[in-house]
């Protein structure tokens, strides 16, 4: 093939949602063995651009050429046909069907329509490609997230595509995991297909990618080599001012002998935590570190009552908590910010508003009836201070791109002045700008004596921000490290060697 | 560049614009049109008469859809309200012949719309079942509890200002009418303006979500289907007072029907999005074709063919402002 | 009758609305083609409106309602669907005449006299005695039976109508010692439901000696369970109710014992007649009874029929 | 330690595997139970000429309810089901005795019924609307036409063979008890080793992952309206034979029935998830508590009130097995 003619190009593609320009007449050329990444803003419309190319949005105007070659109907059929796939930033699988049957899904080995009684062979082909760990007939729905990453990446590649948009496939997987994916688009670039590669984390565009186009507001700013980009002139060509992203000052290590805000002493659940212990007190930011699959984010429900304790018990300012719920702990100031904004955290059909609102709807409430005023105006100043984008809190919440979903999930649960918050992934999704408004927001918290319980697969967000930090390794609490001491690959080798060692144990 | 960037500051009222008040509002539009037409076709129509004989007749169904509006908006179904209309009807004879006591009678059905409404409830949360088959089964109960309760025969009454309730006007103007207008109202607030309203949304529109952030998810369905009952007991207040005779089979069929009119104004049926006045223009989109066939004298045998073209127009002209893709 | 009190209509004709139960029912069909044979026989210009009660109590209500208020008509032929709760529409705002035919408009629903102001005539035959008269022929079939097995096959038991039905059934049919009743069960006026339910009855049952229906397709539906569970229809009392011309055929050729003949078109006729008499001011007879309107006697046997040769229902259903 | 790790080596027959078997298996335990109470209760029951009659009756229910599997897996609702039935039910008679060709009469029903069906599937992928409002919109159209048909009168067919389908036996054994066992067959092939199959769980599941993966979702859905179409004209088809005559108001209340049935059995309403034999199995299960009541002569009057109850017991039965959590 030519290789002069790219393989999809758009030219002057506009697309608009309601009052929102998501693109404003972008061109776009993809070509063979290359990774092309995008790179913009929260709500910049990489999203959209993406889906573009897949044939998931019709472009308003603007044209699209595959092959050197004009398409008028283009939808996920006839993409998939034409060898162009996506993996979408928010997962999109079947729940109720198995890994190998969502993995072939629209592609099934079939006579006749009669399906394939032998199709393990080929999963395992695939599966030994991607080098992924995964369990063909486990159901989709019972996965945690990163696996359902992994399913979503591995879908792509069962389509043999041509062109795969990866929309932000690395935010749920740990380090270790988006080194093999690397791995993995280096051998597909290999082989002459061309990757999209769009994600917040600029240091891995800077290494996977061969050209980058830098977004802002739904128009390109530019494209050219990565090799000619550093991260500073990428940043500040996405928020047209330089911003380097530091973390905050890390908080002291609360005295010892401070009265802890938190005691979870012993609880072990039947989502599989077994007798986890731990304390934060006032002003703390404690870190949970683990593998994907560890159980933090099972620690984290418990604590905050969404799963239902069988032995232990959880102390909280003092009092021991009894029959904990979320609404109870809610109410006396413990929150969680949940890792699954989709499934956990929003109502993608109501306003930002109403989301940001709903978990204290009683603060803007005079028995019962809602003081609308006090509601708009607090969910206001929350959608200001995060930077959200659009800032229309009468959106409904489901037109948001992925970045600022994440931050009004943040909003919705600053919302109340919590005593304690559990950050699952707090940063998920969120672009660079965004991501040091919310380290400065945590540290704010901590200084104002709130305790913070923070997850995060970016284990040095986890490292740089904690005063302490606990190991996690098969639903146990493995030790404690101390997170200054560590450096990320440090870190990785230390967890491994616990993960063996418990293993040992069970 | 500058010329494609003045496409984005271009005037208010944009072909998108019209095609998404279209979407939000097509119940309304069509609601209008049959207004329109009605009233040049018939001069019988436009009358205050038979505008206020309009609401009174509708008034039964109204209630139901109202209260079904917040069951549908927390993803839910009320498939028994008919069978609690029924139980009502002969109930209120019942205890209206029993104890000669007219207001005893006609205050019966809607406490006993709401304990069954809150036995619905508790069907659907404890046994965790989906209420489309809670309601059907106990639908069932309930409509042989009337049957019991009668023998299958009818429950004259003979009471002086029975019908009071369901025929009595003030100002020309019928109770039920007034009854209508203040349930509505109140419902609308209660849905739009209060915590219970919100609760009954993000129930709907995601559970799980619901759950964590501190929802009584399982208190807020119940209180949903009691409100469901208390509205199907309410009306079956209404309608045996008007008729002055309970019997089993009353009100059978109005379950769907206010289903259908709920859905056809517009509110989701995969839970979370809604309105009341939504439901009420659908209940009255219904009521107009047949009212409009009835003054207008055409082949009654044709009059499904036309509300079901209706109810397809109404979903097309929807359909119309959703943006493909 | 007070005569045109309305009068809005054309100067010399009349408005008139037949309220059907249903629209879509062989049976008002009927009736709707007698209304209009009679308006068309009537020396006047009589336009009819039909409009549909979809078998649906409010709907009907609604529609009396409507007719009732402003001057588009000047009387109404009805169909109950629900008498007692029609009833409530009384009296109409305008004041204009109503005929009712098949049931009364009332409370009572044995009471064939006029129970409600407006309600001129009724043209129907009580359910209760109409009941009476198929079980007292059962009765005399049985005579020589000991035990004679009745199986009943009624309509629905959460409707009043069938009900009292089957509360004649019972009360005629008790009091005779060699009778056993096996079971009461719900045809639904449905051939397909009672065919089910009466293949059902004849596993645990099946040297029955009558099935006593009140309706035809009922009946229809026994014929076929028969059948199909290898008795021969003719070796047991069939009984139904409508006089369908299906049915006459049947008793005529002996496979049903009886049946109990409806006079749809012709009650259709005499309830425009009577109302027509209302609006000119003529002489109304408040009560026509209906087994008395048409050309034969109403409760047919192959005897009975075969002094009228030609006779073959009114209606199909 | 290990006294707590012992717990996770239990034995294989856990009480939480018995629970999950009671959840998934419920509908069968009910049938199994009821079967056994009937069979206990009248030795009239359990007879080879009872059973294949309860089969018999039921053919077109569970032709419907089998077909309907499809459509509420793929998170649709068929409410026009009745209304093709009654179309294909006067159609088949009115060709029949048009053209005095028995067999094109009874061809009629299936061809106008997969007719009908692709018109919903149209109606619910163009119109984008919910398919719950779409077939009940198409519905009054379809019954509107069956009125149309025969002026809302009834076509009596008196041609040889016509009832053959319906009534006529083979070995002891009614063509219609075939006819359904085949078709049961092949459904529950399609619906588990076809591509198809596959395609109707994934649009059920997630319209939108299905469609990024390249599912013709659309074409799936108007697939499964055609499918439930065509199993109401061949319900039709077999009923309108064996009574031999064919009316507009044939088949009322199946498509609730056949719902009903399809969830009881335990299909999930929300799609994605079911089997063909549940539905089988909801159906045979409300038909034994009809065929016991009609046996053993109880009172009809409390037939739904036990139905009501059973099929609670079934859905707590089966809410037993879902773990608290
Ligand atoms: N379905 C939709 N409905 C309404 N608005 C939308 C929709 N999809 C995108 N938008 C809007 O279009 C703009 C671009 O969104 P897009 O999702 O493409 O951003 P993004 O660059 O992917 O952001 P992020 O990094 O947060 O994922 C945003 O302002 C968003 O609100
Ligand atoms: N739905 C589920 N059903 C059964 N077990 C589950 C389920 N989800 C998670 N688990 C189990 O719980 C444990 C912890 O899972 P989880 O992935 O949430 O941990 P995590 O450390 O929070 O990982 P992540 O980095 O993905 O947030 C794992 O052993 C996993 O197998
Ligand atoms: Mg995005
Ligand atoms: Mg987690």
């Amino acid at each position: 093939m030519d290789t002069s003619t790219p393989l999809v190009e758009l030219s002057g593609v506009s697309k608009r949602f309601g009052g929102t320009q998501a693109l404003d007449t972008v061109d776009l050329e993809l070509r063979t063995g290359e990774v092309h990444a995008l790179v913009g803003e929260n709500g910049a419309g990489k999203s959209t651009l993406g889906k573009i190319v897949a044939g998931l949005y019709a472009p308003d105007t603007g044209e699209l050429r595959v092959d050197g070659e004009q398409v008028s109907k283009w939808d996920p059929v006839r993409a998939q046909r034409s060898g162009v796939v996506m993996i979408a930033q928010e997962l999109s699988l079947v729940d109720d069907l198995t890994v190998l049957e969502n993995v072939f899904l629209g592609v099934e080995a079939n006579t006749l329509g009669v399906l394939h009684r032998r199709v393990a062979e080929c999963f395992e082909t695939l599966r030994a490609l991607a080098d992924f760990d995964l369990d063909a007939s486990a159901k989709v729905g019972d996965l945690r997230i990163a696996d359902q990453q992994k399913v979503e990446i591995m879908r792509a590649l069962a389509r043999d595509a041509r062109v795969i948009v990866m929309d932000e496939p690395t935010s749920s997987l740990t380090a270790h995991e988006t080194e093999r994916l690397h791995r993995l688009i280096a051998q597909l670039r290999e082989q002459g297909r061309s990757i999209v590669y769009v994600s917040h984390f600029l240091d891995a565009v800077l290494e996977v990618a061969d050209t980058v186009t830098i977004m802002r507001d739904g128009q390109r700013v530019r494209t050219g080599p990565v090799a000619n980009e550093t991260k500073a002139t990428m940043v500040q060509a996405m928020l047209g001012r330089e911003l380097a992203v530091t973390f905050p000052e890390r908080r002291p290590r609360a005295d010892a002998s401070t009265e802890p805000l938190l005691v979870v002493d012993g609880i072990t659940t039947e989502t599989g935590i077994e007798e986890a212990s731990l304390v934060v007190r006032p002003g703390e930011i404690v870190g949970l570190l683990g593998l994907v699959g560890s159980g933090r984010s099972e620690i984290a429900r418990a604590i905050a009552g969404a799963d239902p304790i069988t032995a232990g018990s959880i102390t909280f300012r003092g009092e021991k908590c009894r029959r904990w719920t979320t609404r109870r702990a809610i109410a006396s100031g413990l929150v969680m910010v949940p890792e699954d904004r989709h499934a956990q955290g929003l109502i993608l059909q109501r306003s930002v508003r109403e989301n940001i609102s709903l978990a204290f709807l009683d603060r803007f409430a005079t028995a019962g009836v809602i003081r609308p005023a006090a509601e708009k105006k607090e969910a206001g100043a929350l959608a200001e201070a995060l930077s959200m984008r659009p800032p229309r809190i009468g959106l409904d919440i489901g037109g948001l791109s992925g970045g600022n979903q994440q931050k009004a999930l943040l909003a919705k649960w600053l919302v109340g002045d919590p005593a304690f918050v559990i950050l699952d992934e707090p940063t998920r999704g969120v672009d660079i700008g965004a991501k040091a408004t919310i380290y400065q927001l945590v540290a704010d918290l901590a200084d104002r004596g709130v305790g913070v319980l923070l997850i995060s697969s970016e284990h040095e967000e986890v490292l740089a921000l904690s005063s302490r930090a606990y190991t996690v390794s098969n639903g146990r609490i493995a030790g404690e490290v101390d997170p200054a001491v560590f450096g990320v690959s440090d870190l990785l080798a230390h967890l491994f060697s616990v993960e063996q060692e418990i293993g040992a144990i069970a | 560049m500058t010329s494609t960037t003045a496409r984005t500051t271009a005037p208010r009222i944009t072909p998108a614009k019209a095609l998404a008040f279209l979407r939000d509002y097509a119940v309304l539009i069509l609601l209008a049109a049959l207004l329109i037409v009605l009233a040049i076709a018939s001069p019988s129509f436009f009358t205050f008469a038979n505008l206020v004989n309009i609401v009174n007749q509708n008034t039964p169904l109204a209630l139901i859809a109202v209260a079904g509006t917040f069951v549908i908006i927390s993803g839910s179904f009320d498939l028994s309200t008919a069978a609690i209309y029924a139980v009502g009807s002969v109930a209120a004879a019942w205890v209206a012949m029993e104890t000669g006591n007219v207001v005893l009678g006609l205050l019966a059905p809607p406490v006993i719309g709401l304990a069954l409404g809150v036995f619905n409830g508790l069907a659907v949360t404890v046994l965790r079942v989906h209420s489309f088959l809670a309601t059907l089964a106990s639908s069932l109960i309930f409509q042989a509890i009337a049957v019991l309760i009668t023998g299958g025969a009818l429950i004259q009454v003979s009471l002086d200002g029975f019908s009071e309730l369901g025929r009595g006007r003030i100002g020309g103007v019928f109770y039920t009418v007034v009854i209508l207008i203040v349930f509505v109202a109140i419902m609308w607030f209660v849905l739009k303006g209060t915590v219970f309203g919100r609760h009954v949304f993000a129930v709907g529109g995601n559970p799980d979500a619901a759950q964590l952030s501190g929802v009584r998810v399982d208190r807020t369905r119940v209180m949903v289907f009691a409100l469901s009952g208390l509205a199907a007991g309410m009306a079956a207040a209404i309608g045996v007072s008007r008729i002055a005779s309970g019997q089993p089979q009353a009100g059978a069929g109005l379950e769907f029907d206010a289903i259908a009119a709920i859905i056809l104004g517009g509110t989701s049926i995969y839970g979370g999005v809604g309105a009341v006045w939504r439901s009420v223009a659908g209940v009255f989109l219904i009521a107009l074709i047949g009212n409009g066939f009835d003054i207008l004298g055409f082949n009654p045998q044709i009059k499904d063919l036309v509300t079901g073209a209706i109810i397809l127009a109404a979903v097309g002209l929807a359909a119309a402002g959703i943006k493909r893709r | 009758g007070d005569g045109g009190s309305a009068g809005a209509g054309s100067e010399d004709g009349y408005e008139i609305a037949v309220l059907l139960s249903s629209s879509q029912n062989g049976y008002n069909q009927a009736v709707a083609k007698g209304v209009q044979e009679m308006a068309d026989e009537l020396d006047a210009d009589i336009n009819l409106t039909l409009l549909d009660g979809q078998f649906n109590a409010d709907t009907q209500l609604s529609q009396m309602e409507t007719a009732g208020v402003g001057d588009k008509y000047d009387g109404v032929v009805v169909v109950p669907f629900d008498g007692p709760a029609l009833a409530a529409a009384f009296p109409l705002g305008n004041g204009i005449p109503v005929t009712s035919v098949l049931n009364p408009i009332g409370p009572d629903l044995s009471e064939m006299e006029p129970q409600v102001e407006g309600v001129v005539s009724t043209v129907a035959v009580p359910a209760g005695e109409a009941a009476a008269k198929q079980a007292e022929d059962v009765v005399t079939y049985c005579a020589d039976l000991d035990p004679c097995k009745v199986v009943l096959l009624v309509g629905q038991l959460n409707a009043p109508l069938d009900v009292t039905r089957e509360e004649s059934y019972r009360e005629v049919l008790e009091a005779e010692d060699n009778i056993e009743i096996v079971t009461t069960v719900e045809g639904n006026y449905d051939p397909d439901q009672s065919a089910t339910t009466i293949t059902n009855v004849l596993q645990s049952t099946p040297d029955v000696n009558v099935i006593l229906s009140n309706a035809d397709q009922q009946t229809k539906g026994a014929q076929i369970a028969l059948e199909d569970a290898g008795i021969d229809p003719s070796t047991v009392y069939l009984t139904g109710g409508g006089g369908t011309t299906e049915s006459i055929q049947n008793v005529r050729d002996g496979i049903w014992k009886a049946d109990y003949i409806n006079f749809p078109v012709s009650m259709g006729a005499a309830a425009m007649e009577q109302l027509y008499n209302a609006l000119t001011g003529a002489d109304v007879e408040s009560y026509v009874n209906a087994d008395e309107v048409g050309e034969i006697e109403p409760y047919a046997t192959k005897e009975t029929l075969d002094e009228t040769p030609d006779y073959v229902g009114e209606w199909e259903g």
